[in-house]
């Protein structure tokens, strides 16, 4: 492999860009990937003009890192182009890899979405109606803009993805792992999640875990905590029992409760409802008005426990009328 | 045709599972829209069971164990009674509409108990109309 | 108002007969087993019951006692050996006693003794009173003619008014049998017309016994009416003709032919009830009271000493017949005045009656019932 | 996953599925299945015909899935199991649909009946796919018996085992053995002395050196499973003492019910009326009088105290008949001018030799008097004009009459309670009570003395009214069922507990609290948890409860059942 450079690409779909700069977290190692790497396509960093890539030949690229979710008709037509490509396309990050912060769009309906950008919103002029549109007619011209879709995609709902490396985002050092396993070529079977571990952040994370009885659940700014002490057992949301490690548990050692956003571990079908389901058998109440008193400090628990991952759940928006 | 509303039941060995097994020998008739599953206690109920149920087109779930203080296991019905409310919360924010998904307390000894609460609760999920879970995520797919 | 039970009225009854009462649980299979027995008049089972539980009141206004002639089908039913035929039989003795005014009857049956002793006093008196009238009025000799020791027509008057004093008395007890019966029912109104439509009941059943005949077995019917029908003959014939009785040694057939045949009847019929009463084949002969058989020895006699005066006096033994009709007369009149009033024989009063009254009776309660149908008092009040 | 070759049996039942259900189109349904090698129907599946078609199946046609689309898997999940391990297929691949008490039995619409029992037939063939075979395992049987209950059953079990040569503890609350038998005077019907079977019993019992005898003690915890129990006993509530127990055997009596409650019979307020208790008691001191030392003229004895009546409790004591014909028997011996009347709804003379003595009774001119279920006879002070104490006004329901009945002393056939603290001992032997407080049995027919919870029993009293002969009985059995146990020393657990998979644990620690049977243990150095296979009772609770899905409930995966939901809403 020496003599030919790897050709790379990174794209964003639905992103914030976050997994973009921890690339460059990476700090001089980006100097190495530059040295064995051509990158092809890196719309953050480069001028990187689609018809370049639609001018390769299939396959011509060796790995294309897509991060950012699937929103748009855009992101679905760059995600295929890649995949098409590309030997190896990797979901990077919690976005592409589970829907990430923006599949929590797929709690509201589009129009809600519309009205409150562009309609019912402080920075508007009041009684504004204009709201993008596929095609806009403008002095004889037609100006065509991506459609936007009615709820947020993975990346594997749109392409076959081959692999998945998790994070919001992923941390930089695993970030080099993945790199140099590709470049070694030392990759796990295809379809599995790379650059975490196998189990969840309690197998790293130091504090000390003796009896998990919770009486009440406490928002974070509500009370003093021991930094020795798990936080699940101090009333603190934390699932991290439930999710990868891998980040180095950066959250919990900060004080915070872990939020998730590596996702579950092996064999978990839904993030959300594998944590409901722990988190709701330590509650230490046996009656039941007790029980839903506990449960009412636990404000709006579908977004703590889909926060990176609702386009990944079993039901993967809201439904009903 | 008309609607038949789909019910998966989720009934504990012990207590809930005789209950519907006794209300068989005592010939008690009760609507076939219901589709038992035997787990050994309420306990093992996973809410993500009763997702997956939804997902693949079920219209309603009942998820059945002994009466608090009667678990075989003696206390495994307290967790079912701990993740029933919150994931009633969850699938309220899923947009479900809560009458689909009961918890119900049934008895070995009372056969009648077990079919009158399958016979009310297809008789809501008649009313509720079909859930549209399954054809929304398969409708999805295709209008972008 | 409740009821007070008398625990006490069971123990009593044993004086009367009755045995083992207490044994009956009440399976109803006499009730059942029983031809007369019927949804109003239902027996043996009911009376059973409220002698069980001393109710007096109920079983003193019961007619169920009389309608049930013994055949004894009920106690071989039972299955715990209570003897409900016996204990009807005791009831009536029990009823006959409470019948009577004067309270002898309740005496004779409590103690027999006490009427053993009577028979033999009032017979001692007769016997005394007969020959002080016979010496003085006639030939000891002489037994029939003009100065015949007892002459005929003395006989007659003596005898109508003994049977004057005795129908007054069991006329009594009859009204009182009535008045505890349905008179003093205030439930149920019995028009005078219903007693009316209903009287001819009477005589029928006292000439036929109609009902013992629907009993299985048909010769105890048969040889008690044949022993009632020879008695009424031979009673006619002494209240009517003693005169031609004890006319001359040939033999009037006209007369003296009834005489025998109600003789021959009396001695078949008492000499089948004693060997059925000392054998105790049947179930209803198996428990005699003494009452019985002080009644049938009595009856015996009282036949055996008139005949053999009739055979005497034929075989020319005037003196001889005398002595056997002072004895002869020395029976009957304790056996007419004790038993007829206060024992064993008034059944003959009551029991027709008996009949007579339960048809009545069931005829007001139809009418009753036509009228406005109450709920039937048979059924136990609801729970 | 080996190439799937599975045995689909739809089962006719006789008429009791086929009679609804078209078992032809089900069978056929089941032939189309992915997986299915040979689906046939039979008539009765669980015959010995029906089993051997498995097994011939098997060997011939080399199954490694069977399905049997039959009864309910509570009836008959053993005997096709056993007809699979006898083919030498492991037990555990062979799964149950149940067409019948949950489908034919209970749905009258053939079609949908049909179309039901092809959906759980479908279920029952894709969770069986996810089948794994699994391996039982076995464990010792420690030979020690606890015994709770020092009375006639607790005694007559600790006797049994002790002969047989093993050793017993029984824990009896009380400071003395005996237990209720020691507050009565004479038993029915053959009027021998109830003292003397006790005072036996306990002779026995003090000279047996197997047995040790705990006065004063009780049961404060019971941990472990059967065959490896140890009991925490506190004597006088002082230190606990721990004991090694193979089996417990409950035998922790009745309590009598509070005469007190039925106000129409005014017992507390009329002085003269009594309870069968305080009559033994009067009976044991040889001299049966008023409270105000007279000789009753008039007694009464009334039955169905607190029994067979809404209000109360329903079911029948079964003891207070022949004791009623008893204490007349008695009170006509000791006061032959005494008239005895018995108030009973029926008369229950069920037991051996108790319908002569029930005549018996009746020939001592006791006045029987039968009064209606749910009436209340009122008893209230005669007046002074009455030759008696107290009169009894009743509808009379042989005679139809409104009676009031004399009475000098009367005396209430008190029925049997379950005791206060029964909720306690259940809890302790994790065992459970029927509504009346009864401890439940495993089952009321073949199963009447073991429980639902492997080596607890109940004998006696404790799991429903019953007499001595039957309390005896019970005993024996139970005796005889923990002797065979430890005869046969091992104990085998099933195949299906749960199991912690080791490179998945994260030790977190959220299971350990979750298990009442605390057998997950937390190994500190390893940082996993780790269950232990004997303990586990397969409720499946820290499965599902497992945040990183790290512990697999063997026969009960979210796989399998993930293939079930699949199945039953194609």
């Amino acid at each position: 492999m020496a003599t030919k450079k790897l050709q790379v690409a990174l794209y964003w779909g639905a992103a914030c860009g976050g997994c973009d700069v921890a690339v460059l977290d990476t700090n001089e190692f980006i100097l190495t990937v530059a040295e064995v790497a051509d990158i092809r396509l890196w719309p953050i960093a480069a001028d990187g003009k689609y018809k370049d890539i639609e001018a390769l030949a299939d396959g011509e690229l060796d790995l294309s890192l897509y991060n950012g979710a699937v929103r748009n008709s855009e992101n679905e037509h760059i995600a295929k182009l890649l995949r098409k490509k590309s030997k190896l396309l990797v979901a990077f990050g919690s976005c592409a890899h589970m829907g990430g912060i923006p599949g929590l769009a797929n709690l509201v309906s589009k129009e809600d979405i519309f009205a409150t950008a562009y309609m019912a919103n402080a920075s508007i002029e009041p009684g504004n109606k204009v709201v993008p549109r596929p095609t806009t007619q403008i002095n004889g011209h037609t100006l065509e803009i991506p459609t936007f879709y009615r709820r947020v995609y993975r990346l594997s709902d749109v392409v076959d993805v081959d692999y998945f490396v998790p994070g919001c985002p992923p941390e930089p050092s695993q970030i080099k792992n993945v790199l140099l396993a590709v470049v070694k070529g030392e990759l796990p079977p295809k379809k599995s999640v790379v650059g975490a571990s196998e189990r969840t952040l309690c197998d790293d994370c130091t504090r000390k875990k003796t009896e998990k009885k919770v009486k009440r659940f406490y928002r974070p700014w509500e009370i003093i905590q021991d930094s020795e002490r798990c936080l699940l057992e101090q009333g603190i949301v934390c699932m991290g029992p439930a999710t990868r490690s891998g980040c180095g548990v950066r959250c919990p050692n900060s004080n915070q409760g872990c939020r998730g956003c590596y996702g579950p571990g092996p064999g978990v079908v839904d993030h959300g409802a594998k944590f409901l389901s722990a988190l709701s058998s330590i509650i230490d109440s046996k009656d039941p008005k007790e029980i839903d008193a506990i449960l009412g400090t636990l404000p709006d628990f579908v977004s703590i426990a889909y926060r990176f991952g609702l386009p990944a759940s079993i039901l993967q928006r809201r439904h009903g009328a | 045709m008309s609607y038949e509303p789909k019910l998966v039941g989720f009934l504990c060995n012990w207590c809930s599972y005789t209950g519907a097994d006794l209300a068989g020998t005592s010939r008690i008739q009760y609507p076939p829209n219901i589709r038992i599953i035997r787990v050994m206690c309420s306990a093992r109920i996973d809410p993500s069971f009763v997702l997956q149920s939804l997902g693949k087109g079920a219209d309603g779930v009942l998820i059945c164990g002994c009466h608090p203080g009667d678990c075989h296991y003696s206390e495994g019905n307290y967790k079912a009674m701990r993740r029933y409310p919150l994931l009633k919360r969850l699938l309220d924010a899923y947009g479900i509409e809560p009458e689909r998904v009961r918890l119900a307390w049934v008895s070995a000894s009372v056969g009648q108990r077990f079919a009158d609460v399958v016979a009310d609760m297809t008789e809501r999920l008649r009313a509720l109309g079909p859930c549209r879970v399954k054809t929304a995520l398969q409708t999805d797919q295709i209008e972008r | 108002m409740p009821t007070r039970v008398n625990p006490k009225l069971v123990t009593e009854l044993e004086r009367y007969g009755a045995e083992d009462v207490q044994k009956c649980y009440h399976c109803g299979n006499c009730s059942a087993v029983c031809v007369h027995s019927d949804a109003l008049y239902s027996f043996p089972r009911k009376s059973m019951r409220l002698l069980q539980m001393g109710l007096e009141r109920r079983i003193l206004t019961s007619l169920d006692p009389w309608l049930c002639y013994y055949c004894g089908q009920c106690s071989t039913q039972c299955p715990r050996g209570a003897e409900p035929g016996a204990t009807m039989m005791s009831l009536r003795r029990w009823l006959t006693g409470r019948y009577d005014f004067t309270g002898i009857s309740r005496l004779f049956y409590r103690s027999w003794k006490a009427e053993l002793l009577a028979i033999v006093l009032l017979g001692l008196a007769t016997a005394a009173g007969f020959l002080a009238w016979g010496f003085a009025h006639g030939d000891f000799a002489a037994y029939d003619g003009p100065n015949a020791f007892l002459s005929s027509s003395d006989i007659h008057i003596f005898d109508w008014a003994m049977a004057a004093v005795l129908t007054a008395l069991l006329l009594i007890n009859t009204i009182r049998m009535w008045w505890f019966t349905l008179g003093s029912d205030k439930q149920l109104r019995v028009p005078l017309r219903t007693y009316l439509r209903k009287l001819l009941l009477l005589p029928t059943h006292f000439f036929s016994q109609r009902r013992y005949a629907l009993c299985e077995k048909k010769r105890p019917w048969v040889i008690h009416l044949a022993l009632m029908l020879s008695y009424m003959t031979m009673m006619v014939l002494v209240m009517g003709f003693v005169r031609l009785l004890q006319s001359g040694p040939e033999i009037e057939w006209a007369v003296h032919g009834f005489g025998y045949a109600a003789s021959f009847g009396l001695l078949v019929g008492i000499a089948w009830f004693v060997r059925a009463r000392i054998k105790q084949a049947e179930p209803h002969v198996q428990h005699s009271h003494e009452s019985d058989w002080i009644f049938l020895v009595l009856l015996l006699l009282v036949t055996a000493t008139g005949v053999t005066q009739h055979i005497l006096h034929r075989a020319g033994e005037p003196l001889a017949a005398n002595v056997t009709y002072v004895v002869h007369l020395s029976l009957v009149v304790p056996m007419l005045v004790l038993e007829v009033p206060f024992s064993k024989w008034s059944h003959m009063a009551y029991r027709p009656l008996a009949m007579y009254l339960s048809e009545v009776r069931r005829e007001a309660i139809a009418r009753r019932e036509a009228a406005a149908p109450a709920k039937a008092n048979l059924v136990p009040r609801a729970a | 996953m080996d190439d799937l070759k599975i045995g689909v049996y739809v089962c006719n039942c006789g008429t009791n599925i086929a009679h609804v259900i078209d078992a032809e189109s089900v069978r056929a349904y089941a032939a189309t299945l992915p997986g299915v090698k040979i689906a046939r129907s039979y008539r009765y599946m669980c015959s010995n015909p029906g089993q051997e078609m498995i097994v011939e199946d098997i060997r011939s046609q080399g199954l490694n899935r069977v399905v049997v689309a039959a009864c309910s898997p509570r009836m008959h999940e053993k005997t096709f199991r056993n007809a699979c391990r006898s083919a030498g297929l492991n037990p555990y691949l062979c799964d149950m649909a149940n067409i019948r008490e949950q489908c034919s039995w209970v749905h009258s619409d053939s079609v949908a009946a049909t179309e039901k029992a092809m959906a759980l037939t479908r279920a029952a063939v894709l969770r069986v796919a996810c089948q794994e075979p699994l391996a039982g395992l076995t464990a010792e049987m420690c030979p020690t018996t606890l015994v709770l209950g020092g009375g006639i059953a607790g005694l007559t079990a600790a006797l049994e085992l002790a002969e047989g040569g093993f050793p017993v503890v029984i824990v009896e609350r009380a400071d003395k053995l005996g237990g209720n038998l020691t507050r009565v005077d004479l038993t029915a019907p053959h009027f021998d002395s109830a003292r003397d079977l006790v005072r036996e019993r306990i002779a026995h019992v003090r000279s047996n050196p197997n047995i040790t005898v705990m006065l004063h003690s009780e049961l404060r915890r019971l941990s472990g499973f059967v065959g490896n129990f140890t009991g925490e006993i506190t004597t006088n509530g002082g230190k606990p003492t721990h004991v090694k127990l193979g089996n417990v055997v409950v035998a922790t009596g009745y309590k009598e019910f509070d005469a007190g409650r039925v106000t129409h019979f005014g017992y507390g307020k009329l002085p003269n009326v009594i309870t069968s208790f305080d009559f033994e008691r009067m009976l044991r001191a040889g001299r049966i009088e008023t409270r105000d030392g007279r000789l009753p003229q008039y007694a009464a004895i009334i039955h169905c105290v607190g029994s067979r009546s809404e209000e109360f409790h329903g079911y029948c004591s079964r003891v207070c008949c022949m004791t009623a014909l008893k204490y007349a028997n008695e009170l006509k011996s000791a006061i032959p001018t005494c008239y005895v009347s018995d108030l009973y709804i029926d008369m229950h003379a069920f037991g051996k030799g108790c319908e002569d003595f029930y005549k018996r009774s009746s020939e001592v001119k006791t006045m029987f008097l039968m009064y209606g279920k749910g009436d209340h006879p009122v008893i209230r002070r005669a007046g002074s004009g009455d030759d008696c104490d107290m009169l009894i006004e009743v509808e009379e329901r042989l005679s139809g009459e409104h009676i009031e009945i004399p009475a000098d002393l009367v005396i209430l056939l008190v029925g049997m309670e379950a005791r206060k603290d029964a909720t306690d001992v259940a809890r302790l032997v994790n065992i459970s009570q029927d509504k009346s407080g009864w401890f439940i049995e495993s089952h009321p027919k073949l199963d009447p003395v073991a429980t639902t919870t492997d080596g607890v029993y109940i004998v006696g009293t404790c799991a429903s009214p019953k007499d001595i002969p039957d309390t005896v009985a019970q005993a024996r059995a139970a005796a005889a069922r923990i002797l065979a146990k430890i005869a046969k020393g091992k104990i085998e657990i099933d195949g299906v507990f749960a199991e912690v998979r080791e490179e998945q644990c994260s030790g977190c620690r959220m299971c350990n609290e979750l298990c009442p049977y605390s057998a997950i243990e937390f190994d500190a150095d390893k940082r996993r948890s780790h269950v232990i296979p004997a303990a586990c009772k397969a409720c499946g609770a820290c499965v599902a409860a497992c945040p990183s899905a790290a512990i697999k409930g063997r026969h009960f995966t979210d796989t399998q059942i993930f293939a079930q939901i699949e199945g039953v809403l194609l």
